[in-house]
């Protein structure tokens, strides 16, 4: 779970790490009335979930009272990589030397956190972590004990930052890695940490993800969780309970139902394999109830770009006949099947299952490769 | 024979009061599974599908003999629950539960590192040797006693598979579901290297998934160490840069490793041919024993 | 360091361990006026550091205002086994049904925390761990990972708790570990932990022993340190700053006065070897300032017990010449030596000290052995 | 031969910009010790008594090619300073420092199971092998190279004892203050193994003192697997019970072990002789050369 930059400084400035002076404005009005109150030069910059904000034109820095209204009007309400802007936060403009990077992500390879210092901050990170692996300095941090002081230490000073900063960078990165930990976190970014001509350390940027699986045990980080507004598709997703990666949104135009994201994967790359192109990955899970059955088909139905929609359904513990039931309880809540729809059922009492399926509302097939080539090319007949 | 997993494994489940622990435990009975005892803090003196629960691992073990656990228990609970196993100690813990905070598996993993245990998971379908024992959701029912090992990180991904090596007649050693979740215990290399000591696996079938770097990595360790030749099967060449697909296994990182590709060439560099298609691993598997 | 039960139960409080009611007072005034705001019955307990206090008589119990007056004016001034009570806790009577164990330590022997619990609280729990060491259960604890949930509930098990009562002793059981860890405390018990009629738990004594070598981070527990007021000379070594255990008091007659315990130690049990008696162990450590030589003697000087004084100084890094200097730096500032002094010094530069000491002044001898021998004689020609 | 250190041990001091760290290097240096490298945050780039000072023990290890370090660290800081000693990795650790924190202690003890370093202390007088390395507060003169091992809780006592060797024509092949803290890293059984190693080592003295079970166990370790002879002394048979005295090794407990009685009678049931005073221990080791 994401969330936004002013939501990531609040959290940083709780937790002892400096953070520029900022407001968060909703409207116009608001934001120059902020900006009046900060002196200028201020930062108006967009709160959507997407890196880049400053070169799409998210992020501006203005001088005065005018410029700050017309900054405001031009972010507030514009559309940022899809994302509708509805926040700003306007924020003092700090005037610095140097930009660092500091964060703490946990390393799945190695299954334990690992802590990043860069003295190329203020710069696409990922970058730099593919051009020029040695900028950035990685200690692997032990979960059981946590970071030690000196492992902050370390990382500071194998990353070359002036031995005049070390020790408040050390500092700021124990902070910023216990809360991490305290937190749940994925990852927590500040890029940049900029240093100032007084060699203060002020974090100009965060990012900060929460682990979702942990949320229930941080209620005041469940409530930042937001519904992502900018897709109808994947609102509606939300909406059904297909949280997160469960439905992701592609363009192409053969819908894809199915569970378990191996299996559904695997269907989506034989559509590919079979010469046509995924509209969608949509994973079920578990069990067929119905209600979960008809929601899935209603997400694919509602998408313009699907012609066609494949259903592939491996039963598992849970026999055929009883998910086919599902899908006929689910098909007879649409008074129109809008779709072809292909349905191909494996596993326990397939058969059975196949037999059961209203052959009328669906078209059936015994194998995965059948079931996926047909979808292909149903949705080629619609397509022309 | 067979890998962890046979007649003889005496098994405890952890969360066998819950709804999915008793009915798979139910499940693993009929299947033949020797499910000697529950676990269930508060629960103790109590009995499921006719087996004993007691209130801890240590207890269930100490009184039943076991040496093996599966773990039902819901998600806030099951670092807590796993590291019970850990210390028991048991040689087996198979961790169904999906969701558990990455932050408490890291934990788990950490402590796994100290101790002669295999975990498997969490966030699986557990593991089977046909006709032997079961632990975990697996549907027992497509499995068939023989000489094919099968690891994946997929639950009905594997299943697809299963069924159809079973319905070609083609048998299975054991299977594992080594799950889907960014760290995990027992990985593609360590269920290589068992199956590798195994003289009842011909063939290994390796099914896995686009994100992180275990793939290329078993590879190197085929390449180098396997003389049971290995099929392999890679979901997701389809899934975008940057999207993430069902389980957060799945993601491909900007670099060069973690997509399909990589993959795909690293498997098949080592000598282990990668279907397109499940049908075509199938076919690979035939061809190889 | 030791902190009094008022002091931790205000701690276990804090900690959502569950304590009876009870309010700390200075005067019988206090107490009584407390006790009739508790209901009776009541308790009225010496605040002192030492155990044992119930069968010493320095705890009572109360039914009514008139007997709460009597027993307040008894325990308050009382002398408890050597300590003065100048504090009595005033407590709610617990009704109880049964009495548990419960505590934690350091285990030194495996570097690691303990946590014990046991069914046969109320009572002297070492003497149940001498004579039936299995009535207590253990867990040790790795200290990276801390105490987990399930360990809590193990170890109560396993020391056969109620079923009825195991959650919620697990559940205290993990808040006294944590707060065991949090506070740097050697020791955490609460024995009884007290079971009403209801099932009801309730912490109804507690001992709770700090490290002090910790105390630097926990300003809190560093105010509750007292200095022991209870013995003029051992009051007088912790003012000279020979706290803890490096001043230790024993009834024999030869004042031992050396640098490093072990030394000391070996020093006393020669006084032994050779017919002597130790009047003390005094440990004066590292280096060999004139000051604290001075201070170590006047200690010494001010034991009546001691007739003699051996002075045991292995030179080490410090040259003999200059802990010589500092000796007779220190003798100067005495009008008259009251005691016959035997010095003996080894190490670095021992002959070079010896020639420099002022031997009207003191008796300087070359080995261990021949300077306790003179002491224990010098002592026995005194008392003679 | 030797123990743990010798002339071609590259020594990191910790703390080296203290008042006893500054002391102590220029003692060290003195002696003849390999003193290669100081490790002191944020005074990267200074000399102390003419060695560089880097502000991480990983990069004083590297650059200046150490293997060994010893820390003079205050207290608060101690704890975390032995971490990073022991996570450089360092093959030999001697922490100095008295007073830490028993619970950080414990923590350094947890990790150190986890390592191949040897740790030696804290609060412990440190290291030496006459003639080629001390690391630590012991005064080099009074040691003479020879073929006495020494293992001791306690610094002055070891001292007193090593006098009397050394007066007595007895050298030394290694001396270790093991330290009398609560928790310590090299224990008794560890020292004894070593010196049982060294083919230098004829005969090894061994200092204990009352509380704990150190010396017990240590007699049965001697009892099963020595045969290198051992001199014994325990210091504290006067003490009171329950009375602390020094250092906070020296506790008697209440049960049968921890006293001087038990303590010796352990020893001598195990073949070393005990000696009632300091010079019977070094007649003892006469007689046992």
């Amino acid at each position: 779970m994401r969330i936004h930059e002013y939501q990531a400084k609040g959290l940083f400035a709780e937790a002892g790490i400096p953070t520029p002076e900022s407001e968060l404005a909703r409207t116009v009005d608001e934001a120059v009335e902020v900006a009046d109150d900060i002196s200028y030069p201020v930062a108006i910059k967009a709160q959507v979930h997407v890196g880049g904000r400053g070169k799409a034109g998210g992020i501006k820095l203005v001088e005065n009272t005018e410029e700050a209204r017309e900054a405001a009007d031009d972010i507030l309400g514009m559309d940022l990589k899809g994302y509708h802007v509805d926040r700003v936060l306007v924020e003092e403009a700090v005037d610095f030397t140097n930009e660092l990077y500091i964060g703490v992500t946990m390393d799945r390879g190695e299954g334990k956190p690992v802590a990043m210092v860069s003295t190329r901050g203020g710069v696409n990170i990922e970058e730099v972590a593919e051009e020029d692996p040695d900028a950035i300095a990685r200690e692997h941090i032990d979960p059981a004990f946590g970071m030690h002081d000196y492992q902050a230490r370390k990382v500071v000073y194998e990353a070359g930052i002036d031995a005049g900063l070390a020790g408040d960078v050390a500092s700021i990165l124990k902070t910023l890695y216990n809360l991490w930990e305290d937190s749940d976190a994925s990852d927590a970014e500040i890029n940049p940490l900029m240093v100032t001509a007084d060699d203060d350390i002020i974090a100009a940027d965060a990012v900060f993800n929460v682990d979702g699986d942990a949320l229930f045990r941080h209620p005041d980080l469940e409530e930042m969780e937001e519904t992502a507004a900018d897709d109808d598709l994947e609102a509606k997703a939300q909406e059904y309970g297909f949280e997160g990666s469960n439905y992701v949104r592609l363009s192409g135009d053969v819908g894809i139902i199915g569970n378990g994201a191996g299996l559904v994967m695997t269907t989506l790359d034989l559509v590919d394999y079979y010469g046509g192109s995924p509209a969608n990955f949509l994973d079920i899970g578990g069990g067929a109830k119905a209600e979960r059955v008809a929601n899935a088909l209603d997400l694919v139905f509602s998408d313009e770009n699907a012609d066609a929609v494949v259903f592939n359904i491996f039963g598992g513990i849970t026999r055929g006949d009883e998910v086919a039931n599902g899908i006929n309880d689910a098909l007879d809540q649409f008074d129109e099947i809008p779709k072809p729809v292909i349905v191909r059922l494996a596993g326990t009492n397939a058969e059975e299952g196949m037999e059961i399926l209203n052959e009328e509302l669906v078209q059936v097939e015994k194998t995965l490769e059948d079931a996926v080539q047909a979808a292909v090319a149903a949705a080629e007949e619609v397509e022309a | 024979m067979s890998v962890l997993v046979d007649d003889d494994t005496r098994v405890i489940v952890q969360g066998i009061t819950g709804g999915e622990g008793k009915f798979h435990t139910e499940q693993m009975l009929e299947y033949g599974t020797n499910v000697v005892a529950g676990a269930v803090p508060g629960r103790g003196g109590q009995e499921v599908a006719g087996v004993p629960v007691y209130d801890t691992v240590t207890q269930a073990a100490r009184e039943e003999d076991a040496d093996a656990s599966v773990v039902f228990v819901p998600p806030a609970f099951a670092g807590d629950a796993l590291f019970e196993a850990l210390d028991a100690p048991l040689d087996l813990v198979v961790a169904i539960t999906e969701g558990i905070p990455t932050q408490d598996v890291s934990r788990v993993y950490r402590r796994l590192q100290d101790t002669d245990t295999h975990l498997i998971g969490p966030n699986c379908p557990g593991i089977i040797t046909p006709g032997e024992a079961k632990l975990g959701i697996l549907p027992g029912n497509i499995f068939s006693s023989g000489n094919v090992g099968l690891i994946s990180r997929s639950g009905t991904l594997t299943y697809q598979i299963v069924d159809s090596l079973t319905s070609r007649g083609i048998g299975q050693s054991t299977a594992i579901g080594i799950g889907g979740d960014p760290i995990i215990g027992t990985d593609f290399i360590q269920a290589l290297e068992l199956f590798e000591a195994d003289p009842a696996t011909d063939a290994v079938v390796m099914c896995g998934e686009i994100g992180g770097e275990d793939e290329e990595e078993a590879a190197a360790y085929i390449d180098e160490n396997m003389t049971t030749p290995v099929a392999g099967f890679i979901a997701g060449r389809t899934a975008p840069p940057g999207k993430r697909m069902g389980h957060a296994g799945a993601i491909v990182s900007g670099s060069g490793t973690g997509t399909a590709e990589s993959k795909i060439s690293a498997l098949e560099d080592a000598g282990a041919p990668v279907g397109d298609t499940p049908e075509e691993v199938v076919e690979n598997v035939e061809d190889l024993l």
